[in-house]
């Protein structure tokens, strides 16, 4: 029999461990001959320093779900294989292209294919139609564009609350895409090699959302936190917040009013990038090893399942197979903010990835920090950072 | 000298060496060793797929002295260490005396200062986020309820830092104070009688006696709070980590990230190098003073 | 006779104001120290989503214990903590009595030396060793078990730094009278320091147990399976770096992770102060 | 009792622990510069006593005053006093100079006047060359005399002294001794001191309150204490070997005073004052006892007898005295040297003549070196 | 000295520490049976030698042979001795009864023996009822007999003592003086016992060994060290008051022996053989001195004189006596009370009269209560 390892992160709140643990249980009965240990490895952060701790330990691992952003590093690092090196059939190939392409975009490196999407996210903004009705506005039409964005927001900031929050610490890079690409410009160029930080679309993205706090004062000012900004929103703080779709489930549960999920507004253009987790296939394991993986992911990522697994955690269902579903259209007709995510995925982008990206991303992250806390000048922030990633990308190009 | 008196002595002192070995052994396997592999893995590069890993002596050093964030960083752990350090003494020190005198619901008070050493940082910073959120917060309902403007506690350059020192206090303090409070009841009542006899109030007693009596326990908390204020790292992954712009991050997050984040473990194991280094200076300099402080024992 | 007495009665002075202050300092001081504490039992008690408001008109529920209950298989979680914790802390104590034994009672040459090797180990930490620390427990074959989380900190130099201490304190007349009644050096040490230092024992062990019931990163590292994972583990589920945590639901499976430390410290809070104030650790 | 107002008054004070112990209804006169000992045994409340005078224990009826002000509620440092404690109290971390000027820093007073005084107090306590020692480098007695140094430094006229001399060995606190009392003396100060050991009181005192349960036993100079014991307690705690008490019914009818009834009585006789005779047929009368043992100390020997009915007595003999142990001997005494307490522990009046047989001497001869055989 | 092979037999012992203190070159034989005091002055080695008896030291040089074997290199345990130490060595966490019962477990007696050994080691030191306290909860008194306790109860057949009193207070170290002394008796067992009280040597020894700097001074039964000191130190150290020791060249020329050099010969007088007169002119020769204070004690008074060209003297009168400082006297005693040192300390041959006169003697009577006017 064929055993393998994998580990996986749970990176929003809950006992999803059971899900797994379910699909795993269902995989090995399906596929008595193979036997899976999967392994809880905490948050996307323990999951990478315990992938890495086993792999140059020599210790025996063959996949693990780590962020889809890692991918130039753990390239670099030697430490995982391509999936084109493992997919043989035409079926497979198929399987391959059954992704929606934009969950498939971060996983593309070199002309292959490095990653599977299985949790995925997208950025999408959530608001409280209570607080729409009372300050007069339409709870059904949420704001489509930056302008109306400005308007609602300055109709709903009164009383000590506020418009709208875009969260900036945690992962300001992310929201900072959702800007820029609305802003009609990508950060980073599709190999992962170049930054487009100091390119002046990108700067006024950057003045834009400084703007929200200091010039139109709908949204409070310095970094807000990622962590507390759910809360803040289910009690009434702000009337609008952007936030990854993995809170959909917690909102829902939590939120005690009527509250709405749009996609994000458009200026030049609409877009959101994605996010989470992918499966990757480590190197060192047989060739048997290697295609029971793949069955696993196959089965991991198979509509059922993407649907349940959406379904749990408020995840994006990773192919258009998965919505339809009977289970994902039911929980869709009664719970229709459910597809807001897969909607927009049609205009997503990849997620903010180059290669050494923990740095060049953190770069970006101080600059973005820098420019909201008014430390620095939108501009002055962005070219520091992209001074230092063209320093840090050299070596790639 | 006698020959079986020198075969006795040999023997006890191969006792010695076999009641410590296993200690040692432990040690040497999950701390010199560890340690000294670090330092050799120190003076090679970064290996990748595209660039194998290659000696390269102490540049890996020169590049961190390089780095503008290294200077933000240790700039940041000075900072980090000069408040928290003598706070956090200072509270424990209070603590210990109020904990130590005749107040009614001693044992409620002893307890409330000793809680927050049990409780996993992870999930106490976890409590603190949320009495930091704007506005929500616990603290801005308190302050608000006094009229002060809702603050941004962790989201400013310029109060991130404080508040994660302020949760390190709060957790360090009560696990000080209870050495200074076992260091209390070894001083003598008849001094605080002496003094007061000749004439000292409550608080030169405190400065003039207490005080220098308790040095040594100071010391040896303060080596621990040292030791602390360069290890007590868990709560940053949770309030700030390391934001706005680096405005909180602290060495071994920073080492963390090189390693872990950034896969650039030979600059995180430079790093540790240097740490090591100074905290051993400054754990000879401060073990020096023990020995002179204490002499009088 | 006794011109200077106004009356055979004195007038008491007034309850002292310096006490009266004390008390209420250290009071509110407690206070503001469990605030924390008693701020997460109010959230735990409160349905997701409220908990900030501390709008004390809410009802209280007990559903997030419920579900936090029903999440994570806390009984296995916590036999295995309390393995762990018991595990790890008889190595210490074994390890620790011989080497603190042979540092305080034994002429060996290097013994200086080597003492200030262990202390420095003080300042080693392990947080940055994981890696090699994982290499070698994996080396080892303890990889997923509870000795393998608790070797690497068996030997702990603090632990040796107090023990020493105590059996320095120790009058050397109790060694020699039990080696006249024919005590070996470790019936010695068994029937004479280690009762001795009872007190130190008492409270290291309270500083471990608090320590090692609290890690999380490294027990998270080296083991695989619910077989052998702590108590924080089943907590770490509940944080949630990607969507941000759930206060009432945090608040209830922490409360759940310490209870036991806590009631614990509550009944025994007495006898362990007790013990650190006759452990005399100076 | 002095036709001066005492430089202390105690009036009824009563500090009363909560298991019940303390002091009682206390009233002491202490007059100035006046050397007096509370004497007493263990837990009897002389410390309590001396406390309650420092202001470190606050009284809970009563009154203290000290030259004429009534301090009972004023605290320690305002009353004007110094106190030197069984342990010392001296601080560890400070030298000895420093340990001696710790009060007068305290008090702010000028640099001069500091180091005027301090050469002072280290030149009366031979302290001279220790100056920059800290406590734990001293001996014993040194240390006794820094803490001696200490309190007298400020120059209070009174100064309280808790055993000071316990804790140092035979020898050197009979030297000690000596130099308290000198140094109280040349001071003109007064000293209040607490000890168990009925010799040092004896040697030191002008004054010696003799203390029990909380309560006075009898107060007054040593040589009334030792020749007049006013209850059996007295009789039995001062005087070493201490004074024989025997029940009255052990005794022969001849010597029990007329009009008195045997069975109640308890006869008291100083060691020194017995009279050992194996020739049990020389005298009209004596009590036949049988020797259990005997001590030899250089200038005398203690002889241990057995006397049918009691627990037994002591005598004292000078010189080196051989006696087996089994020896069968006739005690007797002089008679002025019985004394006689009633049932209720009271001594029984009159017993004036043998004291008088003492009345101060100073023209004398003695030659004890030859005992009379 | 005894017909028999001593017990002990210590042969040219010496034990150097680094500092250059410890026992030089000591050879000591105590015979079976007999209770030897080793008596001196702090840091003379008394310890040091006990410690090397039982195997705490070990010898630099030198055997040591107990009961006739040789045990130099024998480990404390295979001695078959036991051991009271000064502060008792008790184990604060054991109750009296397995403090007691320690070694026997350690050695594996069985129960029953170990029981009875226990109730019979309770009977003899009175210790009964206290078997379940810790020693915390006893008096210091009762922690003595504990310790005493333990060192009997193993039947061993010597007990080595060091300074097992000094923590005691005066009184009861008087009464458990006699306990020790009588229980060694009782048992028949042989003791080395430590001090560096003379009184208790005195009062308790066979034999008493008295040492300085390591080495011994003079080792005999307690009346050969008092009335025939053989050094000026040994005459100095034992009696207190102590022997006042004069320089010859301060006496009158008729009382210096013939054929000496009175200004190398050091003049030793005891207290109790000074005599003291006010009247100058009644003796053919006399010291002037000058009374410079004096002490009461109860049964006796001492008075200090200032002697010129001396450090003064003692002297010891039986009852009180009042003298007032500054009186002038004249000092004189019997002849044969007179000692005698030379130059080098030791004591110069004959005084053999004075000796004669304290024979021992069981028919006598004395009567010392009133002093001789
Ligand atoms: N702070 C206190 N609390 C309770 N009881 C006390 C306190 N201080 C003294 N006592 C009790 O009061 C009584 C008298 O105590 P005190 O210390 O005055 O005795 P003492 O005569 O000095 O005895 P010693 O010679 O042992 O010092 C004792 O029975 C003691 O137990
Ligand atoms: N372990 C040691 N190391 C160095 N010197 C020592 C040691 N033990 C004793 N000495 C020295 O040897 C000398 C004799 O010591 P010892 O303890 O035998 O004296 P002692 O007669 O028992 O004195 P005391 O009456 O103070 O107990 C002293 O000068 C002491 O300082
Ligand atoms: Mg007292
Ligand atoms: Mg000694």
């Amino acid at each position: 029999a064929t055993e393998l390892t994998m580990y996986y992160p749970i990176a929003v709140g809950g006992p999803l461990t059971d899900v797994i643990d379910g699909m795993i249980e269902g995989f090995e009965s399906e596929n008595p001959d193979v036997k899976v240990n999967a392994i809880y490895a905490g948050n996307y952060d323990d999951t990478r320093l315990r992938a890495v701790s086993a792999l140059k330990s020599g210790d025996p691992a063959q996949l693990s779900v780590m962020f889809s952003i890692d991918v130039y590093d753990l390239i670099e690092q030697d430490l995982i294989v391509p999936f084109d090196d493992v997919v043989k059939t035409a079926e497979d190939k198929e399987w391959l292209n059954s992704f929606y392409p934009a969950l498939m975009a971060n996983g593309e490196v070199d002309g292959k294919t490095w990653g599977i999407p299985f949790q995925r996210s997208t950025i999408v903004m959530y608001y409280n139609k209570d607080m729409f009705r009372e300050a007069g506005l339409d709870p059904e039409h949420a704001p489509a564009t930056w302008e109306e964005l400005v308007s609602a927001g300055k109709a709903l900031s009164k009383d000590g609350k506020w418009g709208l929050m875009v969260p900036s610490t945690g992962y300001p890079y992310w929201m900072f895409q959702c800007f820029a690409i609305q802003n009609g410009k990508e950060l980073m160029s599709k190999d992962g090699t170049e930054t487009y930080f100091d390119d002046p679309a990108v700067i006024e993205a950057l003045e834009f959302w400084r703007g929200l706090a200091t010039k139109e004062q709908i949204m409070p000012e310095g970094t807000i936190e990622w962590g507390t900004l759910r809360q803040a929103f289910v009690q009434g703080q702000t009337a609008m917040m952007w936030h990854s779709t993995g809170n959909l489930s917690a909102v829902k549960r939590e939120a005690k009013f009527d509250f709405g999920v749009a996609m994000l507004p458009k200026h030049k253009q609409p877009g959101s990038p994605t996010g989470g987790g992918n499966f990757y296939l480590f190197k060192n394991s047989t060739d048997a090893q290697k295609e029971a993986s793949l069955a696993l992911i196959k089965y991991m990522t198979a509509p059922e399942r993407a649907a349940e697994w959406s379904i749990a955690t408020g995840y994006v269902g990773v192919t258009p197979d998965a919505y339809e579903t009977d289970a994902l259209k039911s929980y869709a007709a009664e719970f229709p903010q459910a597809v807001v995510a897969r909607d927009q995925l049609e205009v997503a982008i990849p997620e903010f990835s180059t290669y050494d990206t923990a740095r060049v991303r953190e770069g970006l992250n101080n600059a973005i920090q820098a420019a909201l806390t008014g430390e620095k000048s939108p501009k002055e922030a962005l070219e520091g950072a992209q001074a230092e990633a063209n320093r840090l990308l050299r070596a790639f190009h | 000298m006698n020959d079986m008196a020198r075969l006795q002595k040999q023997r006890l002192a191969l006792y010695g060496w076999m009641l410590a070995a296993p200690a040692l052994a432990l040690m040497s396997l999950f701390a010199f060793y560890p340690a000294i592999a670090t330092f050799w893995h120190s003076l090679f590069t970064r290996g990748t797929t595209r660039r194998p890993s290659v000696f390269a002596g102490f540049e890996n050093y020169q590049d961190l002295f390089a780095d503008p964030t290294f200077a933000t960083v240790v700039w940041n752990n000075l900072i980090y260490a000069g408040v928290t350090i003598p706070v956090s003494i200072i509270f424990a020190l209070i603590m210990a005396l109020w904990a130590n005198a005749h107040i009614p619901a001693r044992s409620f008070v002893r307890s409330a200062y000793f809680t927050p050493t049990i409780l996993p940082m992870i999930a106490a910073a976890n409590l603190w986020l949320f009495f930091y959120t704007p506005d929500l917060g616990v603290i801005d309902q308190i302050t608000g309820f006094f009229g002060a403007s809702p603050t941004n506690w962790l989201g400013q350059p310029d109060t991130a830092l404080a508040s994660v020192i302020v949760v390190t206090i709060w957790k360090e303090a009560g696990f000080f104070m209870i050495f200074y409070l076992a260091a209390l009841q070894t001083i003598p009542p008849d001094l605080r009688e002496a003094a007061r006899i000749e004439g000292a109030g409550r608080w030169t007693y405190t400065r003039r006696v207490l005080l220098p009596l308790l040095m040594p326990t100071t010391i040896f908390v303060f080596v621990n709070a040292m030791i602390n204020s360069v290890k007590l790292i868990d709560h940053l992954f949770i309030l700030t980590k390391g934001g706005p712009n680096n405005a909180s991050k602290l060495i071994l997050y920073w080492i963390w990230e090189m390693a872990f984040a950034y896969f650039d473990s030979p600059h995180a194991a430079a790093m540790t190098i240097l740490v090591l280094l100074a905290l051993g200076l400054v754990a000879v300099a401060q073990f020096r003073l023990v020995e002179k402080r204490t002499h009088y024992r | 006779m006794n011109t200077a007495f106004a009356s055979h009665h004195a007038k008491r002075a007034l309850p002292d104001f310096d006490k009266v202050l004390d008390a209420l300092g250290a009071w509110v001081l407690a206070i503001v120290w469990i605030s924390p504490l008693l701020f997460a039992t109010w959230a735990a008690l409160q349905p997701s989503g409220t908990a900030l408001g501390l709008d004390f008109s809410n009802p209280l529920t007990f559903e997030n214990f419920t579900y936090v209950w029903n999440a994570v298989p806390w009984i296995g979680y916590f036999t295995n903590t309390v393995i762990l914790v018991t595990l790890i802390l008889a190595g210490q104590l074994v390890l620790c009595t011989l080497a603190g034994f042979a540092f305080a009672r034994f002429e060996f040459r290097g013994r200086d030396t080597i003492f200030i090797l262990v202390l420095l180990q003080l300042f080693i930490l392990p947080e940055v060793l994981i890696v090699e620390n994982y290499a070698i427990v994996s080396k080892l074959g303890l990889f997923d078990t509870a000795l393998g989380i608790g070797l690497p900190y068996m030997a702990s130099a603090f632990g040796i730094f107090l023990l020493r201490q105590a059996f320095k304190s120790v009058p050397v007349e109790l060694e020699e009278a039990a080696r006249i009644e024919g005590c070996s050096w470790m019936g010695v040490l068994w029937k004479v320091y280690v009762p001795a230092a009872k007190p130190v024992y008492l409270a290291y062990a309270l500083v471990s147990i608090a320590t090692h019931w609290n890690n999380f990163l490294w027990p998270l590292i080296v083991t695989n399976s619910p077989d052998t994972r702590p108590l924080t583990v089943g907590l770490s589920l509940f944080g949630a770096p990607e969507t941000g945590v759930d206060i009432s639901v945090i608040s209830a499976a922490t409360i759940m992770t310490i209870a036991p430390l806590l009631i614990a410290f509550l009944i025994f809070q007495r006898q362990f102060i007790q013990a650190f104030l006759r452990a005399g650790i100076r | 009792m002095t036709a001066q107002t005492p430089f202390i008054q105690i009036r009824s004070v009563s500090r009363v622990f909560n298991g019940g112990n303390g002091v009682h209804d206390l009233s002491i006169d202490i007059p100035r510069g006046s050397f007096v000992v509370l004497l007493g045994p263990s837990g009897c409340g002389k410390s309590t006593t001396l406390r309650l005078i420092a202001g470190l224990e606050t009284a809970d009826h009563g009154t203290i005053a000290i030259d004429g002000k009534d301090v009972t509620n004023v605290p320690p440092s305002k009353r004007g006093l110094s106190m030197v404690f069984q342990s010392y109290a001296l601080f560890p971390h400070l030298s000895v100079a420093e340990n001696i000027i710790f009060g007068l820093k305290v008090r702010k007073t000028g640099k001069d006047e500091i180091k005027s005084r301090l050469t002072e107090a280290l030149n009366v306590t031979g302290l001279e060359g220790y100056e920059d020692r800290k406590p734990a480098e001293l001996s014993g007695g040194q240390r006794q005399r820094v803490a001696l140094a200490r309190a007298i430094v400020a120059g209070h006229p009174l100064c309280l002294m808790d055993e000071p001399l316990s804790n140092l060995d035979a020898k050197l606190r009979h030297s000690v001794r000596k130099d308290i009392r000198d140094l109280q003396q040349r001071l003109g100060i007064t000293v209040v001191y607490v000890t168990h050991d009925q010799t040092e009181a004896m040697s030191m005192a002008d004054i010696v309150i003799l203390m029990k349960d909380g309560r006075i036993e009898q107060a007054g100079n040593p040589a009334d204490l030792y020749l007049q014991p006013a209850t059996a307690f007295a009789a039995g705690f001062v005087g070493s070997p201490p004074m024989a008490l025997l029940p009255a019914s052990a005794l022969p009818d001849a010597v029990i005073p007329p009009k008195t009834d045997a069975g109640r009585l308890t006869f008291g006789i100083r060691p020194e004052d017995l009279v050992l005779s194996t020739d049990t047929s020389t005298k009209a009368w004596g009590i036949s006892a049988t020797v259990t043992g005997s001590e030899f100390l250089g200038a005398e020997t203690f002889v241990y007898v057995a006397i049918p009915g009691t627990s037994g007595a002591t005598a004292r003999l000078p010189g080196q005295v051989h006696i087996a142990p089994g020896t069968q001997v006739s005690l007797s005494w002089a008679g002025a040297a019985a004394h006689w307490f009633g049932e209720d522990g009271q001594r029984l009046a009159p017993t004036a003549t043998r004291e008088a047989a003492r009345e101060p001497n100073t023209s004398f001869e003695t030659d004890t070196a030859i005992p009379s055989l």
